[in-house]
């Protein structure tokens, strides 16, 4: 039975270690903000559940179960808000994705019309 | 591997306080210097030092930006480019370290257990007898709040001052310059600048989940306030985080309404209830017989007396951080001017 | 070589480059980006940091972090947005009033 | 061994990044700014002095043979902290109304401005 909770520990903090250094790789090389977010808010949620995920399977039932049970619905609640509201506040200032091919587009940021 | 997370992490803590200086905007060195308090409340944990790590990072990566971030909005953000090279300032710089440096070497090494500070009688009652003595697993609440009993009152005192001269200095009323209404009139500077993208529904988001999070952030701080005794935690800590709640509350729903739920007044009020609850504390010790701060004489029995004295000390404590943080906020960001028609 | 060690070399890894970012970042929103990834990542190495040293029981101290980084992301955002932090997030007078 | 004191030279490094901030510059949010950065290297120095080779977190724990570090250090950082973030901000609020009454947040410039007076 513990050897099933190692390898279950293993495998899920390793997967949670390829998606931290995704998290890395794409906030370092990805081309603009907008894209930048989907690193910084997205694989950092998932890696955070699936490591929390492979710490409880050592602990058991546990109050550290529960405390990591915790910091993952934080994180779960507030990371994608957190980048959410930075985009927006991003796109509401007029910073303009970097859209290949469409330099000059008929893209627009957010005016005050559109947002009433 | 622990030497290698330190040095890797002290490397990046050293990168960090060199783009804090180079950089020209002010808001990036904020931004940067709280990236930096992360840092080094993770060097904190990897050095064994829990409640400090709890500490900073409720203070250094959380109220700190704030009041910052307040100060920026008043002050604005941009810092002169500078004409002449500073080399004085370097070279005294250079060798000042260069002497500490020269000095470390003198020092024992870093986790020597032969070390004097290891060796001290201090350390050896703190670490052996205060379990049995004081009766709490948590030493540094212990030793925070029993032994060096004095030394935190004179602390949270402090803390108290501080907030009072933030307060005093910024409830002042907003005397204008005159060069500030002649751009006015002359229509240089309007006084209300229109944003208008202010209070777009997309807000929503923010709004909800902070509606939900608002009161697990005033549990937990109770927990951190009370669990103080037997895991990292404490006054000073669950102070700070019961006012990055109200900061919350107010940051997303605005001063205006906070201060319908918390007047300034009351504010006070906690202020100075903090402080007299710990001299409270000092001064009935003193009436049963014991010496000022000594809880032993607080109950029949000593270890419960220390109980009792150390948890009302530290719901002092918690009580006047609280106050004071929400003081120091409430000075900031009513000062502000602002603009767009958000500012109440 | 414990599987914690290798996670914890993996988070410090992202660290540096979510640093980076913050000491490059072309705009104000990277910076705030970044800084709001190296909590969340630090959120993440306190717990296994934890495990690797056998002390698992200071998970607190994840809780005030996760906090704490987002506390500080919104004031920053509305500090952008409005230049000041007094008012609400959005335009609240009309319905609390 | 040459780690053995690797956390006192970033100590004397961050110290001196401080203190060169500090001085160097004329802009007074950036003093303080400097100071925060004086002041968390006191703190890293106090930290890493109580650390102990093997040590564990000064809270009991149920292993028999468990070696603490110092918890001396923790005590007075820990109130230091604390207290530095309300100075911080005294010294903040200081700064918010000079810049009301002379119009700039730079030493130069306030001090060319009093020439002018």
């Amino acid at each position: 039975m513990d050897l099933i909770l190692d390898i279950g520990t293993w495998i899920s903090l390793l997967i949670g270690s390829f998606f931290l250094l995704v998290t890395g790789f794409g906030l370092l090389r990805f081309p603009d903000l907008y894209t930048r977010i989907h690193a910084g808010g997205m694989a950092d949620t998932l890696a955070t559940a699936i490591i929390c995920f492979g710490l409880a399977l050592q602990s058991g039932f546990t109050l550290i179960s529960v405390k990591l049970l915790f910091v993952v619905i934080f994180v779960f609640l507030t990371s994608p808000t957190a980048t959410y509201a930075l985009a927006q506040a991003a796109f509401v200032a007029g910073l303009k994705p970097k859209l290949d091919g469409f330099e000059g587009s008929s893209i627009k940021p957010a005016t005050k019309n559109d947002d009433d | 591997m622990e030497e290698f997370t330190d040095i890797f992490l002290m490397l990046l803590l050293v990168a960090g306080s060199l783009a804090v200086l180079y950089v020209r905007n002010l808001f990036v060195a904020t931004m940067l210097l709280s990236a930096v308090s992360f840092l080094m409340a993770l060097l904190f944990v990897t050095l064994d030092a829990v409640d400090v790590a709890f500490t900073e990072a409720a203070v250094g990566a959380g109220i700190s930006t704030v009041l910052y971030l307040g100060t920026l909005a008043l002050v604005g953000s941009t810092e002169r480019p500078r004409a002449k090279l500073s080399v004085i300032p370097l070279l005294l710089a250079l060798s000042i370290g260069g002497s500490l440096v020269y000095a470390t070497f003198e020092i024992p090494a870093i986790g020597a257990p032969d070390t004097p500070v290891q060796l001290s009688n201090l350390t050896q009652r703190f670490v052996e007898v205060s379990p049995v003595e004081i009766g709490i697993p948590n030493m540094v609440t212990s030793v925070l709040a029993s032994y060096r009993g004095f030394d935190t009152f004179g602390e949270t005192t402090v803390v108290f001052t501080a907030a009072i001269g933030v307060l005093l200095i910024l409830s002042q009323k907003h005397v204008r310059r005159r060069e500030e209404d002649e751009e006015e009139q002359n229509g240089l500077k309007p006084a209300t600048q229109s944003h208008g993208q202010v209070g777009s529904p997309h807000d929503l988001i923010p709004h909800v989940v902070s509606k939900v999070l608002i009161p697990f952030i005033f549990l937990f701080a109770f927990y951190v306030q009370f669990h103080g005794d037997f895991g990292p935690g404490g006054g000073f800590q669950a102070g700070v985080i019961m006012a990055a709640g109200f900061i919350l509350y107010s940051l997303i729903f605005g001063l205006h309404i906070t201060k319908k739920i918390l007047p300034l007044k009351v504010v006070e009020l906690f202020l100075a209830f903090g402080v007299l609850l710990y001299g409270g504390v000092g001064v009935v010790s003193m009436i049963k017989g014991g010496n000022f701060l000594d809880y032993n004489v607080l109950s029949a029995d000593p270890v419960a007396g220390q109980h009792l004295g150390i948890l009302l000390v530290e719901l002092g404590v918690g009580i006047t951080v609280t106050a004071a943080m929400l003081a120091i906020f409430y000075g900031f960001a009513g000062r502000a001017q602002g603009r767009g028609k958000d500012v109440n | 070589m414990t599987i914690f060690t290798i996670t914890a070399f993996a988070i410090l890894v992202s660290v540096a480059m979510a640093l980076a970012r913050a000491i490059l970042g072309p705009t104000a929103y990277d910076r705030i980006l970044s800084a709001n990834a190296i909590g969340t990542k630090t959120v993440l190495l306190i717990a296994v940091v934890g495990f690797m040293n056998g002390r698992p029981d200071f998970l607190d101290l994840a809780l005030v972090y996760s906090l704490m980084n987002f506390i500080g992301t919104i004031a920053v955002l509305k500090y952008f947005k409005f230049g000041t932090l007094r008012g609400g997030l959005s335009d609240t007078r009309d319905k609390d009033v | 061994m040459f780690f053995d004191h690797f956390n006192y030279w970033i100590v004397v490094i961050l110290m001196m990044i401080g203190l060169y901030t500090v001085m160097s510059r004329s802009n007074l949010v950036k003093k303080m700014i400097g100071l925060s950065l004086f002041q968390i290297s006191v703190f890293l120095l106090y930290i890493s002095m109580g650390k102990i080779e093997g040590g564990t977190a000064p809270i009991v724990s149920n292993a028999p043979d468990a070696v603490y570090s110092n918890p001396l250090p923790h005590v007075l950082i820990l109130t230091a902290i604390v207290v530095g973030v309300a100075t911080t901000a005294l010294g903040l609020a200081l700064i918010v109304r000079i810049k009301e009454a002379f119009g700039s947040v730079d030493e130069e410039e306030i001090l060319s401005n009093e020439d002018n007076l």
